[in-house]
């Protein structure tokens, strides 16, 4: 490879540090996991082929817990003592948020952070921020859109926890009543972390006969909330669940108490690729590494991951920051594996286009529809 | 006049009548002992007097003023200061900071002024110090000056004690069975300290206790309860002669 | 005769500070024995390490010819031993029944228990009156009843009393060395009695041993130790007052 | 074994005992002040929250360690500090009047809910401030004016007299901004334990029933300890804000008011020192592990990134040893070294055994 | 019909709290320690009956594995006292707390690493099963619920108020001291009481698992709400266990059907200050003024 003149942070002839802020151990530890493990599986086969350019990936995670105090220092960690190149597959919006002044500050791009909020995009300097695609606003917004004319829904309403997340889930739903005279915001609940009864909320929104209920909440408490409505004899309700609740688990919930809720995503669900070798090949892979099913966070991490291999390789030996934007900007493939269609530009840095409409259909989730941007 | 007037004070818990219609009034400068057979309610009296109990009835009069609806902390502050029978120290600290905390009624100094330790607190703490170390001297107390309570035994605990009501500077002294738990040589000593805070310091003594030959030496007078109701009232030989008094309290033949 | 209870060179620590020096005392069978000593000597210690609630740092305890230096008090009481502690230590929010049930608890046979439990009912009558009052609330003197009165309750082959006469009446201290010498001659229970009232300890037990600070300073039967000197001047106080003219000097002792 | 012979009343007033103590204090300030010319300005970073949780922890050790009141939810005042003191300086107030306008708000807040929290006592002031805490959290969302919701607030740079100052942009001079800050706090508290105020809160936290007997307004007293606790607390409640450049509610949730007990009682529950020990555990400890685990991770074959949260499990079971060895904190483990220090030749084996302790009912007061 | 509709739910609700604040007062009664870890016990026992009921774990009948995850809980409980818990016995209380909040991280890491960080529910055989009396709806797994909580916290109740074991471990937890002088073996009673905590949280635990997911971090804030529901009982009251736990748990669905949206999850917070504010040893209360 060749060697680069004046030092890059993070960046030796041999090796390329990268970091991960992550929820290791908190309420989303469903998604880091997984997506930790197969970003790392996928570093692993790389520097088992002598990396890219001769550099090998040595991706450093850190564990906030879904706590934005540790994930600061973590951060500071990171960027001030591991001198890590980029930040990857990070989890959390508002800890992202937190992070990025840190991060501008040293030149430290954000790639695909685990946290599809707009802001991801939107905050701070967008020459060095990528991102999976559709954000929470634009998915739910379209998810809603879709169902709202195929079952001529007249009363919208939204369960969300105050973070970024929600709130920008919870601005989709206003917007679309918004743009749509004969659609109402019939209630809105916000939730707390720690909530674990959503009876009370349920009938509410019952009363005020919601149609279609848009579900800004963790995993564990959409599925709580499916259930509870179940329990409650109130089936003929639609929920609609983001990228962070379109998650394996959630069609597996026991006694098929999660079937019909919907997601709107910016990729398809895993399993229904099952047939497609590659995707077969990768999910033996991690289930042999692992013993568990590459679920929902899997798919981002290997995604995340795959671009950023891929970036590296397109910004060619000589790696600098504005060698690998370029090479970030210029990528352009399909991932057999996921399925995604990757296609980045100078002033496109969300990686996918096209948002995936799925349901829970007996324990699985099916892509009902798939829409262009 | 009259230092202590209680008149007619009264208390029952659920069913017991503690103290059921009692008066007395303590002179100035006299030793004035309570005795009586156990639960006759003695203690209680005392957590009356300092307001730690709200008497049913009656009322109680210090030096001219009511102080029946007084709140308990501000008792100490007009000069009574008092023990406690089953000793209440502050046990995770020393000696020393156990009489200075016995100062706190006579306090010169607010939180603010603490904070940023003017010259008037050290002052202020120059003075507590000189006070509690008198006290010190006086109950020959030097040895543990600097000793964690929660490190010291009965007897001395006792001591240390009275001497945190001491450092108070009362003019009125309620001890609780200041001998109980004191070998009979400290049990003499007690008795001239008793003897020293009336004598020297002038304080008026109202003592309960136990010990005969402790009570009738230092007592001026003494008043013996039963089951909350007052039973003989006069000099220490008068009471301990009369019959009620030795069939309820203190059996027939005399305990040395 | 065989000793049920033999200590030999006890060392007890608390942290730093060496509160048992080396103490060696033997408590023969069906004998009551007891310990005499300023405060600060180490009574409440000593019994302690007995019990097994300290650990001694040296030495060895043979109870009932079997080690039991370093057990636990739990062990010991099911042998047989029973600690009447300094200072009650009675189950504040337990009823004073449910008290006097604890300190059977090592006994399956309930009619004995029962019937130990009217025994201890008609030494303190007050107590059965009060059958039912948490024994946080009771009078200092009536917790002290509650507290032997449970000690009773474990039917000990060896009983520590510390301080039982503490907050008594006199009426009631004569009653409770009235019931030590019964259990001691009706039961042939084994008495070992630290005691401030130094006259009626002495006039109750067979044998004595003085403690000063940790150590063993004299032991003899008590008749003996009634007419030694130092005892009578330093213990009974005998005549002080007099031959020191009320003044504050005190004869050293001669043994220090 | 070292004896100081006191000549006057004073030696026991003063804040150092003797000369020498003096000195070891002014060594200790002086190695604060070199120290971040030495070590990179991540460690700079790391230093500059030892000193702020320290901060915090100080407001914690005085109601909780020389009180007796412990609080699970001292983060919510950290949040009233952080919160007050940024918005007052979007509203253009000068750093300094903002930060102590910000202590002054958290102060009177601590005070008001003194009152009726005062009455309870151990675990039950501990849960009802816990809920405490978890109300101001979602007080934090609704009163969106004050604290920007949910978004919450970004600091601006400090503008000391002419001279920036940024957590990042001049990590030494945000350093010693905190460290004069937490320095005055101190001297602030010790001259508290050493005069009346500070007795009466020792005198409450062993034996209300006397404190009362020799005149301590226990409820007036409790408020006092409250509000300065809750001052401290706000003050580096405000510090944090700059420190982590973006604060919203989730930055003080409860596990924040969890671990700062932890700190505290990690430290040495009523000591000054405790707080301080504390801070460099909690603050420290983690960072360590991860370094160490990275060491691992990139020195030797296998991988312990297999093990996620492995990183937090590892500081739970160091500090479960850490109380398992010494229940009185690393300030226990502090005095027992120096008595071994002082006694040296003397020291006898067995000498630090523990006694057997046995605990007593706390429901009577 | 509403109003009894979230009534129920609120009861059914309320008594996990009730079965999990059971388990903080046990241990509160027998050694006046508060257990900081019993929600991450509550995780562990859901999680273990997930590993003997399921199909794709051990498959065993339902009342078979609920009793499985009781001894093994059970047993945890007695180990964990003797192996860690005893190396503190007789230190302040908060070393206790401190203690046991470690130990409930340990337990998340635990279970994370074998059972993984997705969350899992419980296949119950009550699962969407419900009982109707007229128009009114009570999913089976709710009557359950409300039958064992009401079971055990009689049968719990009577333990303590009449056995010589309940009383000698109220004795041990009111003066250890005194306690070991009776000849109660203090330490084996604390063991005992951990073991019958991890038993109780095992049956709170396998209820809460065929009520909803769990995953390693759900008994943290879970805990927090069902000690709440102690405290507001008065710590030390069995009934008020139950008591506090049925007030936060009715409280809940109330509070989300009728306040406005963004405080009803606060409300039970609210409700618990002002309880403690009116009473501060709770409604039950278990504490005294010293007689001095
Ligand atoms: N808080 C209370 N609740 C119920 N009864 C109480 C309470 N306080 C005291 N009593 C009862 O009131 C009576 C008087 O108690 P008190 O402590 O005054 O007795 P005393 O004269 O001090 O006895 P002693 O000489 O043993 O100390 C006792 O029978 C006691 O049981
Ligand atoms: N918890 C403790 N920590 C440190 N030292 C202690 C402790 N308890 C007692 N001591 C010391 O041990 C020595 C013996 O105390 P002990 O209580 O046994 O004396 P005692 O003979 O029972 O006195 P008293 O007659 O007053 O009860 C005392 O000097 C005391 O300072
Ligand atoms: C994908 C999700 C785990 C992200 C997370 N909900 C957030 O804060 O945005
Ligand atoms: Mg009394
Ligand atoms: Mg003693």
């Amino acid at each position: 490879g060749g060697s680069t003149e004046q030092s890059v942070r993070g960046v030796t002839d041999t090796e390329v540090v990268v970091g991960g802020n992550h929820d290791m151990s908190g309420p989303f530890a469903t998604f880091s996991v997984p997506a930790v493990r197969a970003a790392q599986q996928l570093f692993n086969e790389v520097n088992a082929n002598g990396g890219i350019h001769g550099r090998t990936i040595r991706y450093i995670v850190e564990d906030h817990a879904y706590q934005v105090p540790r994930a600061v220092q973590n951060n500071n960690k990171l960027v001030q003592n591991d001198n890590v190149f980029a930040m990857l597959l990070s989890l959390g919006t508002p800890h992202n948020l937190a992070s990025f002044p840190l991060m501008d500050r040293n030149n430290v791009p954000s790639i695909m952070p685990l946290a599809l909020s707009g802001q991801m995009l939107t905050e701070g300097d967008f020459s060095r921020r990528f991102a999976f695609g559709a954000d929470y606003y634009q998915a739910v917004s379209a998810g809603i859109d879709y169902l709202v004319d195929e079952h001529n829904i007249q009363n919208l309403c939204v369960m969300y926890i105050p973070s970024d997340f929600g709130e920008e889930v919870n601005r989709a739903a206003q917007d679309a009543v918004a743009d749509n005279p004969d659609l109402t915001l019939a209630a809105s609940t916000s939730h707390r972390q720690d909530e674990s009864d959503f009876s009370g909320a349920l009938s509410r929104l019952r009363a005020a006969n919601c149609e279609l209920v848009a579900l800004a909440v963790a995993v564990r408490p959409i599925m709580t909330i499916a259930s509870t409505a179940r329990d409650m004899g109130w089936d003929d309700v639609r929920f609609i669940v983001s990228q962070a609740g379109f998650h394996t688990v959630i069609a597996q919930a026991p006694g098929g108490v999660t079937d019909g809720i919907y997601a709107a995503s910016a990729w398809p669900d895993i399993e229904e690729r099952r047939d497609n070798p590659e995707t077969m090949a990768w999910i033996n892979a991690y289930q042999s590494a692992h013993n568990e099913f590459p679920s929902t966070g899997a798919v981002l991490g290997r995604i995340g991951a795959e671009a950023f291999v891929r970036g590296l390789e397109a910004a060619g030996p000589d790696l600098t920051l504005e060698s690998f934007l370029a090479g970030m900007e210029s990528l352009d493939y399909h991932d057999p594996v996921t399925g995604v269609d990757v296609l980045m530009s100078a002033d496109k840095h969300a990686a996918t286009s096209g948002i995936v409409i799925s349901q829970i259909r007996n324990g699985g989730w099916q892509t009902i529809e798939v829409m262009e941007q | 006049m009259s230092l202590l007037q209680v008149e007619s004070l009264s208390i029952a818990f659920g069913g017991v009548k503690a103290v059921d219609n009692i008066s007395f009034t303590v002179e100035p400068g006299e030793v004035f002992t309570i005795v009586g057979p156990n639960g006759a309610g003695k203690s209680t009296i005392f957590n009356l007097i300092s307001r730690l109990y709200e008497p049913s009835g009656g009322r109680i009069v210090f030096d001219g003023r009511d102080i029946t609806r007084l709140p308990a902390h501000d008792i100490a502050g007009l000069g009574i200061a008092r023990t406690f029978q089953n000793i209440e120290l502050f046990d995770h600290s020393s000696v020393l900071q156990n009489l200075l905390i016995g100062r706190h009624a006579r306090r010169t100094t607010s939180w603010h002024e603490d904070l940023l330790f003017l010259p008037k607190v050290r002052r202020a703490e120059r003075e507590h110090r000189r006070i509690v170390e008198e006290v010190i001297d006086f109950l020959e107390l030097a040895a543990y000056r600097d000793k964690l309570i929660a490190g010291l035994p009965y007897g001395v605990r006792k001591l240390v004690e009275i001497a945190r009501a001491l450092s108070s500077e009362p003019r009125l002294i309620l001890l609780d069975e200041p001998a109980s738990g004191l070998s009979v040589e400290e049990t003499q000593d007690m008795a001239w300290w008793i003897e020293d805070m009336q004598k020297d310091l002038g304080l008026t003594v109202l003592m309960v206790e136990h010990d005969m030959s402790l009570v009738s030496r230092v007592s001026d007078r003494v008043l013996a309860v039963a089951e909350g109701r007052p039973l003989a009232l006069g000099r220490p030989d008068e009471v301990q002669a009369d019959p009620k008094v030795i069939e309820a309290y203190l059996g027939q033949q005399e305990a040395p | 005769m065989s000793n049920i209870l033999d200590v030999r060179n006890l060392e007890t620590f608390y942290g730093p500070v060496m509160a048992l020096r080396g103490v060696s005392i033997e408590v023969p069978e069906g004998q009551i024995v007891t310990i005499l000593g300023a405060n600060g000597a180490g009574k409440t210690t000593l019994m302690k390490t007995v019990s097994g609630a300290l650990a001694p740092q040296k030495g060895v305890i043979y109870f009932q010819g079997e080690r039991i230096d370093g057990h636990e008090p739990d062990s010991l009481v099911t042998r047989g031993l029973a600690h009447v502690p300094e200072g009650r230590e009675v189950f504040p929010f337990l009823s004073v029944a449910e008290n006097l049930a604890m300190g059977a608890f090592t006994r399956r046979d309930k009619a004995e228990v029962a019937r130990d439990t009217e025994m201890v009912y008609d030494y303190f009558p007050v107590l059965k009156e009060r059958r039912d009052q948490t024994a946080g609330t009771l009078s200092g003197g009536q917790q002290q009843m509650l507290s032997i009165g449970r000690g009773l309750m474990s039917r000990p082959s060896l009983m520590l009393l510390d301080e039982p006469s503490l907050g008594l009446s006199p009426l009631l201290v004569q009653e409770i060395f009235a019931i030590i010498r019964r259990l001691n001659k009706e039961q042939g229970v084994t008495i070992l009695l630290v005691e401030q009232n130094a006259q009626v300890a002495l006039q109750c037990a067979d044998y004595g041993y003085v403690l000063e600070i940790g150590r063993i300073m004299m032991a003899g039967p008590t008749d003996k130790l009634l007419d030694s000197d130092d005892i009578r001047e330093f213990y009974l106080g005998h005549g002080s007052a007099a031959d020191r003219g009320g003044k504050r000097w005190k004869r050293k002792k001669t043994w220090r | 074994m070292r004896v100081i012979f006191k000549s006057s009343y004073d030696d026991d007033i003063n804040l150092f005992e003797d000369r020498r103590h003096l000195i070891k204090y002014a060594i200790l300030l002086v190695i604060a002040l070199v120290i971040p010319w030495i070590v990179n300005s991540y460690y700079v970073g790391e230093l500059t929250s030892v000193v702020i949780w320290a901060l915090a922890g100080l407001g914690l050790m005085l109601i909780a360690g020389h009180t007796g009141q412990v609080s699970l939810g001292h983060a919510a005042f950290m949040a009233i500090g952080a919160f007050s003191h940024l918005a007052l300086m979007m509203r253009g107030w000068h750093f300094v009047p903002a930060l102590i306008a910000s202590g002054l708000l958290t102060g009177l807040a601590g005070a008001l809910i003194a009152r009726p929290l005062g009455r309870m006592s151990g675990i039950y002031l501990a849960i009802a401030t816990l809920a405490l805490s978890i109300i101001i959290e979602d007080i934090a969302i609704v009163a969106e004016p004050i604290t920007g919701g949910v978004a919450g607030l970004f600091a601006p740079a400090i503008d000391f007299f002419g001279y920036q100052i940024d957590r990042y942009g001049t990590p030494v001079a945000f350093y010693y901004l905190c460290l004069s800050v937490l320095v005055l706090v101190t001297l602030a508290y010790a001259n508290l334990l050493r005069s009346a105020t500070g007795r009466s809160f020792l005198a409450i936290r062993d034996s209300e029933v006397s404190a009362r007997a020799l005149g301590v307004n226990v409820a007036r007293a409790k408020t006092i300890a409250f509000a300065l606790s809750c001052a401290i607390t706000g003050l580096a409640g405000a510090l944090y804000a700059h420190l982590a450049q973006a604060v919203n509610y989730e930055s003080f949730l409860v596990l924040i008011s969890i671990t700062l007990l932890l700190q505290v009682v990690i430290g040495g529950l009523g000591s000054v020192h405790g707080a301080f020990f504390g801070a460099f555990v909690v603050v420290l400890l983690p960072q360590t592990i991860s370094i160490t685990r990275e060491f691992i991770n990139s020195s030797t074959p296998f991988s312990l990134a297999a093990y996620p949260g492995m990183d937090t499990a590892l500081f739970a079971l160091i500090i479960l040893l850490m109380i398992i060895y010494e229940p009185r904190g690393l300030y226990g483990l502090w005095i027992r070294l120096r008595t071994w220090l002082e006694l040296f030749p003397l020291y006898r084996k067995g000498m630090f055994r523990r006694t057997r302790t046995y605990l007593k009912t706390e429901r009577m007061r | 019909m509403d109003l009894l509709q979230l009534l129920i739910s609120g009861i059914a609700n309320g008594c996990i709290y009730g079965l999990l604040a059971l388990g903080f007062v046990l241990i509160y009664k027998a050694s006046e320690a508060v257990n900081f870890a019993q929600g991450d016990m509550l995780m562990l026992g859901a999680f273990l009956g997930i590993t003997f009921i399921n199909t794709d774990y051990m498959d065993l009948p339902f009342l078979l594995g609920l009793t499985g995850a009781a001894i093994v809980l059970g047993i945890f409980g007695y180990l964990l006292d003797r192996l860690v818990l005893r190396g503190i016995f007789g230190q302040p209380q908060f070393a206790m707390v401190i203690l046991t909040i470690a130990l409930g991280f340990l337990m998340r890491f635990v279970a994370g690493v074998i059972w993984g960080h997705d969350p899992v529910s419980l296949q119950s055989p009550f699962a969407g099963r419900t009982l109707s009396f007229g128009g009114l709806v009570i999913s089976m797994i709710d009557a359950v619920i409300i039958f064992a909580t009401v079971l055990l916290t009689t049968a719990l109740y009577f333990f303590f108020a009449r056995t010589r074991l309940g009383v000698a471990m109220q004795a041990s937890s009111q003066n250890q001291m005194a306690a070991y002088y009776m000849g109660i073996p203090v330490k084996r009673i604390n063991a005992i009481v951990w073991g019958l905590s991890g038993v109780v949280a095992a049956i709170a635990g396998v209820l809460f698992a065929a009520k909803g997911a769990v995953e390693p971090s759900a008994g943290l804030i879970f805990g927090i709400k069902a000690f709440a529901a102690a405290v507001i009982g008065g710590l030390g009251s069995l009934p008020g266990a139950l008591a506090g736990g049925l007030l936060v748990g009715i409280v809940e669905p109330f509070a989300g059907r009728y306040l406005p949206s963004g405080l009803g999850p606060v409300a039970p917070y609210v409700l618990m200050l002002l309880v403690l504010i009116m009473r501060p040893g709770g409604l039950f209360a278990q504490i005294s003024q010293k007689k001095v």
